[in-house]
């Protein structure tokens, strides 16, 4: 490895700065600090359980440069989970629906899901069959995930509605 | 040595860290691709130049009739451009299709033609409409037409210290695109073909563009198709001439992905697909393809 | 309804907030302080002896401190009733996917990097790769021991007299491929050595005692000295049911006196078991009126150079072989070859997904020689509430037509738009 | 062009390993404050089969779901369990909770006759968290009172330990007959396919599953290990192979890039699963395991329905886009010839 340079960023809100190698990877980065909810499938960009959120859009973090990240923001599932309405609400319906079984893919959709319902995302089960299809899952079928995606994208649909912002 | 990470904060700051690590330096941004490699054991230590902070590089429009996309613009800001799916619904379609949702918000039009893969999907798109690739030195830069952009395997005309700026073509309605893989998502194209044509009013097609991906070192034009094609109306005795035609244009290999004769039965098949997309022709009225 | 019934409810998962949120700790999750990342150097042929094995560079790479070869394990084999199973290549290795020596150092790069540096001879010898050439015993892949490790035989009733009596004779040959499990979590191993000497073993398992009763044995330990703990399991579907990585981390971590830890990259996964490939015969004979008088069928699978669980996979296969329908006469030959190729083991359906394949082709292929629907050909064959096995076992099958009707029932019903509620 | 067909697949599957003994073992303890730690050897590989489990003995223990907390994962403190395979867990791990939490509940009861001063606690019953006189309703304690009672008045720890290994026979070496299993699942599936003959692509347009798993603890798991097998299937049918070198051996695709699983575009947007419900007595509240073989029927279904499309069949998995357009050129060659 080759001599570390200091990254400074945002993660799920937080300011930090770590030690990160040139040629070091996001999900290294994440995951060698504590961020072990960002899961290791592959390390190929051929799996999804690494995706995170970088400046708002959901990312394949093992095929992000760490140090691309500098002064980017970051939310991990953790992060998003905790996050107000569309992420709580995320988690709660994943639960709800079964959408998860052995768990290892799970942060990864989750994150995935969080994106697409925050770019406008419409209650359309082919739509979001489409914006998960970069997220393998071997243990559910996918069947399951999207009912969870689906339902929220409703609930998130009806609330805004309610609120007359449509 | 060891690696080391250099973000340029301009473009003029790029083109001279690319000037100063000549052969060493290497220009990532996306890095969908580099990653990979590195991650492999198969990219040697290099000097990144990162440029994915170069605002200046992001970007579609329209200029005195050509589309003009920043090498920077990811494939996912191409997927959700209305001004290409009006004006240049191969490129759009191409995006549709690009690896996954994720890697699409990563991957960057420059990145993909500079990595030069065989198989790339943007390339067939920018070849059909003859687009061109513009190179930005030091000391200026040049227009380079993206036919004579891929050399090899991975290989393109950049010299050491040139940075792609920006990929422009000549739009057209009447294009298409269309890609075989294994599977439906995160697929490297078996073969990948775009479509570009001009059609008059009797619907003959004045002109027709048609290139194909991963059957050839390099993206390719199949020049005998388009012969067949050119000033003739899309009727299917025309196209299953140039279903024969096509076959000279590309020399497929057979690799853990596909077999040659795979690749070649798909390319005549994808090649009258996509002319008929492209003309606006439904498939089935047709009569199957062979 | 009340909390009380808890049967018979959509229930969530006990964990299904914890897994949602990234917050469920998987083995590749567990860090212990002042802990070394293992890395195995892998067989460069598929067959060949080992006539030397040099570590010294790597031991003397940057951040290594300890490497482990064969030399280094109290009992070099394991397995279940066959012990052929090498936990280290010693004097010959028998397929790509062998590893020959393991690193333990500070971190996985330089693991990694050391593990480059092992020098190994050879002896290459011709491997045999696939099982039908195998199984004429030119090349030995196991010393003393013909390639066809295990020959299965099921007989019920008499195929002779079926055959004679049958108006319609169906022959077909059908094969199966290897496939991987590709549980989205690779395997992962850590060990610890306790301050009160019990070396405890954390591992993504589905059979945690089925490994500690092989680790005993490797390691010559008692239940006192050795646990093995099992983390979340980030799926397995049958590839986490044999012992890989577990006996180099606790060697590493008895050599180092440290912990180790060792993360299988997702290439490193592919090494692991995979499901066996078959190659079936099957041979049927019929009434004009689509009765079936007598199957006889013929399996070859391809175990790789250890039997592992293959004998096992191949009696559940050939049990099921002839699949669920009213047949006489049955006859079952499963030969069961070693070869040079890559591991067979357990995957989800245990051999029955390879021959369920082929009796419900095959079935298909018969209807059709027999001008019937298959769909009445199932209906006139299938069991009925009392189904007689192949094994002469009398089930209770009552669920076989149910599901058959049921299955027809649905799809009728789907294409009309009139689907049902519960899906 | 785009050709349809349909095609059907039926299997069975037993529950539990061939012959041998696979024993389960479970631990339960009551604590004084009514919630009950249940310890067993099985592990949840994903499956489900700690909730499940939990279900089984709070049903059994009149608790609540949330009272039970599940220990497993440790070859010291969990007893004996041949393993998470051959789809035993169900019903062979839940009989052992069912037995184990029947024990647990004897011990609560009697603690609660003693506390009472009745001679036996054959009239006591538990339900919604509370223990009483069958026939005098009004004479009642809560749970935890009767374990506070036991443990820390009796002495009498409410601990309970029992095991469940299926009754069977082991196959006769020539013969291969015998009794290898107590029992059996069953399952039909019917897949719907496109095949473009242009590529060879094989598109599972809708599956049906019908499966049997006695009665349904949760269906919602049962669901989704249904359709997780039906896409293990859809991958063993369709897209998935290890590929070796003939020659020099090794794996030539070791990546997931190039040894491709289903992504969400590659399965059915119409996945219609069912369960016929024929309770097992045998079984844990009438259940019988589901997981394992779901993935059985799905490649020959789709075999089948592209034979049923196309007239082509494949007799070696998998059907790849380029096996299934070389078919179609073989079959149009012969008809053609």
């Amino acid at each position: 490895m080759s001599e570390k340079v200091a990254v400074s960023l945002k993660i799920n809100g937080k300011e930090v700065t770590l030690l990160a190698a040139p040629e070091q990877n996001l999900l290294r980065l994440l995951r060698e600090n504590g961020y072990v909810e960002v899961k290791c499938g592959c390390e190929e960009g051929d799996c999804g359980t690494c995706t995170v959120l970088l400046d708002g859009l959901s990312v394949k973090s093992c095929v992000t440069p760490a140090c691309a990240c500098e002064g980017r923001e970051v939310w991990t599932a953790a992060g998003v989970s905790r996050q107000e309405r569309i992420g709580r609400l995320l988690r709660d319906n994943f639960a709800k629906y079964g959408a998860s079984q052995c768990g290892f893919c799970t942060p990864g959709m989750m994150v995935t899901g969080v994106n697409y319902l925050m770019n406008n995302g419409v209650p359309d089960r082919q739509a979001i069959r489409a914006a998960i299809s970069g997220n393998l899952c071997r243990c559910t079928g996918y069947k399951k995930i999207i009912d969870a995606i689906y339902h929220t994208a409703q609930e998130l649909r009806r609330e805004t509605a309610g609120e007359g912002m449509l | 040595m060891g690696y080391q990470f250099i973000t340029a904060d301009s473009v003029p700051h790029a083109l001279e860290l690319l000037e100063r690590y000549g052969r060493d330096a290497r220009v990532i941004c996306g890095g969908t691709d580099l990653m990979v490699r590195l991650h492999l054991k198969r990219l040697p230590e290099c000097v990144f130049i990162n440029i994915r902070n170069l605002e200046e590089l992001r970007y579609i429009r329209e200029e005195d009739g050509m589309v003009c996309i920043g090498a920077g613009t990811t494939l996912s800001t191409l997927e959700n451009s209305l001004l290409l799916l009006g004006k240049a619904p191969a490129l759009f379609q191409a995006a549709q299709v690009f690896a996954d949702p994720n890697v699409r918000h990563s991957a960057t039009v420059g990145g993909n033609i500079g990595n030069a893969s065989p198989s790339a999907d943007s390339a067939p798109p920018l070849l059909a409409f003859d687009g061109q690739v513009v190179v930005a030195r030091k000391d200026g830069r040049r227009l380079l037409p993206i036919r004579e952009f891929f050399t090899g395997v991975g290989r393109t005309a950049l010299e050491p210290g040139e940075l792609v700026t920006e990929v422009r073509f000549k739009p057209n309605p009447d294009s298409a695109f269309v890609k075989v893989g294994l599977r439906n998502a995160m697929a490297i194209s078996v073969v990948n073909i775009a479509a570009s044509v001009d059609l008059a009013q009797d619907g003959t097609m004045k002109d027709v563009r048609i290139a194909v991906g991963a059957v050839a070192p390099t993206p390719v034009r199949a020049v005998c198709a388009e012969n067949c094609l050119r000033g003739r109306r899309p009727e299917e005795a025309v196209i299953r001439q140039a279903m024969d035609a096509i076959q000279t244009d590309i020399k497929p290999i057979t690799d853990v992905r596909a077999s040659e004769r795979y690749r070649r039965i798909v390319a005549e098949n994808m090649m009258r697909r996509v002319v008929l997309k492209a003309c606006r022709i439904c498939e089935n009225e047709g009569g199957a393809g062979r | 309804m009340s909390e009380y019934q808890v049967l018979g409810v959509r229930t969530p998962r006990t964990d299904a907030l914890l897994e949602a949120s990234g917050q469920v700790v998987y083995g590749a999750d567990i860090v212990y302080p002042d802990m070394l990342y293992a890395a195995a150097r892998y067989s460069d042929y598929a067959h060949a002896r080992i006539l030397s094995v040099d570590v010294s560079e790597a031991e003397r790479s940057p951040g290594v401190r300890g490497v482990i070869t064969a030399k280094d394990v109290p009992v070099n084999r394991f397995g279940y009733k066959f012990q052929d199973q090498p936990v280290l290549a010693d004097y010959k290795v028998y397929c790509k996917q062998d590893a020959i020596a393991v690193v333990a150092a500070d971190t996985e790069a330089q693991a990694q990097l050391a593990a480059e540096k092992i020098r190994v001879e050879y002896e290459p010898l011709t491997p045999v790769l696939d099982p039908v050439e195998a199984m004429k015993d030119e090349v030995l892949v196991q010393e003393g021991s013909s390639n066809v490790v295990a020959h299965i035989k099921l007989r019920k009733g008499d195929v002779g007299a079926g055959f004679a009596a049958a108006d319609k004779i169906v022959e077909e040959e059908l094969s199966t491929q290897k496939v991987e499990h590709v549980p989205l979590e690779p395997h992962v191993a850590l060990s610890e050595l306790r301050p009160d000497g019990q070396l405890v073993i954390t591992t993504s398992t589905s059979r945690a005692f089925a490994y500690i009763t092989q680790l005993l044995k490797i390691l010559r330990m008692d239940m006192t000295r050795l646990r093995v703990l099992t983390p979340a399991v980030g799926g397995a579907f049958g590839g986490k049911n044999d012992v890989s990585l577990e006996p180099w981390v606790a060697l590493l971590t008895l050599k180092t006196g440290r912990p180790v830890k060792m993360v299988f990259s997702r290439k490193e996964e592919f090494f692991t078991t995979l499901r066996h490939p078959y190659r079936m015969k099957y041979k049927t004979g019929l009434k004009r009126d689509g009765a079936i008088l007598a199957r006889k069928i013929e399996i070859i699978s391809d175990s790789g150079p250890y039997v592992c669980l293959g004998k096992d996979t191949l009696t559940k296969a050939s049990v099921h072989a002839a699949g669920p329908y009213n047949i006489p006469n049955i006859s079952v030959d499963s030969y069961l070859v070693y070869t040079n190729s890559a591991l067979g083991g357990a995957m989800r359906g245990f051999g029955v997904p390879q021959v369920a394949f082929a009796h419900e082709v095959h079935t298909d292929t018969i209807a059709h020689e027999l001008g019937m629907d298959p769909v009445e050909f199932r209906r006139k064959n299938l069991f009925y509430d009392r189904g007689e096995a192949a094994t002469g076992q009398l089930l209770d099958s009552r669920a076989m037509r149910a599901t058959f009707e049921r299955a027809l029932e649905l799809e009728k019903k789907s294409n009309e738009g009139r689907e049902e509620p519960r899906a | 062009m785009i050709k349809k067909g349909t095609g059907m697949a039926c299997m069975f599957y037993p529950n539990g390993s061939t012959g041998k003994a696979n024993p389960a073992g479970a631990f339960i303890k009551i604590n004084h404050d009514g919630t009950a730690v249940l310890n067993i050897g099985a592990t949840d590989i994903g499956q489900g089969s700690n909730t499940c489990m939990a279900q089984i003995a709070a049903q059994e223990m009149g608790l609540k779901l949330s009272q039970v907390r599940v220990v497993t994962g440790d070859t010291e403190l969990t007893p004996y369990d041949a393993g998470t395979g051959a789809c035993r867990v169900t019903y062979i791990a839940g009989n052992a909770v069912q037995k184990t939490a029947r024990k647990a509940k004897r011990l609560l009861l009697d603690a609660a006759a003693r506390k009472m001063g009745l001679i036996h606690s054959g009239q006591l019953v538990i339900e919604e968290g509370e223990i009483f006189l069958r026939y005098w309703p009004a004479k009642r304690m809560t749970i935890a009172e009767a374990a506070t009672y036991s443990e820390r008045i009796l002495g009498q720890p409410i601990i309970a330990v029992d095991s469940y290994s299926p009754a069977t026979m082991p196959l006769e070496e020539e013969s291969g007959q015998g009794m290898p299993f107590e029992v059996s699942i069953y399952a039909t599936q019917i897949a719907e396919v496109e095949v473009d003959t242009d590529t060879g692509e094989v598109k599972v347009t809708k599956l049906v599953a019908v499966h049997d798993c006695g009665k349904m603890l949760n269906p919602m798991l049962v669901e989704g290990q249904i359709e997780g097998g039906v896409v293990t299937g859809i991958g063993y049918g369709l897209y998935e192979q290890i590929i070796e070198d003939p020659v020099e051996g090794g794996i030539r695709n070791p990546s997931l890039a190039t040894y491709q699983i289903p992504t969400s575009l590659d399965v059915p947007e119409d996945m219609v699963i069912d369960c016929v419900e024929i309770p097992e007595e045998k079984g844990p509240y009438g259940a019988k395991g589901v997981s394992e073989p779901t993935c059985n029927p799905t490649a020959p279904a789709i075999i089948n329905a592209i034979y049923n499309a196309t007239g082509v069949r494949i007799r070696d998995l998998p059907a790849t886009r380029e096996k299934v357009l070389f078919a179609l050129r073989e079959l149009e060659r012969k008809e053609e010839g």
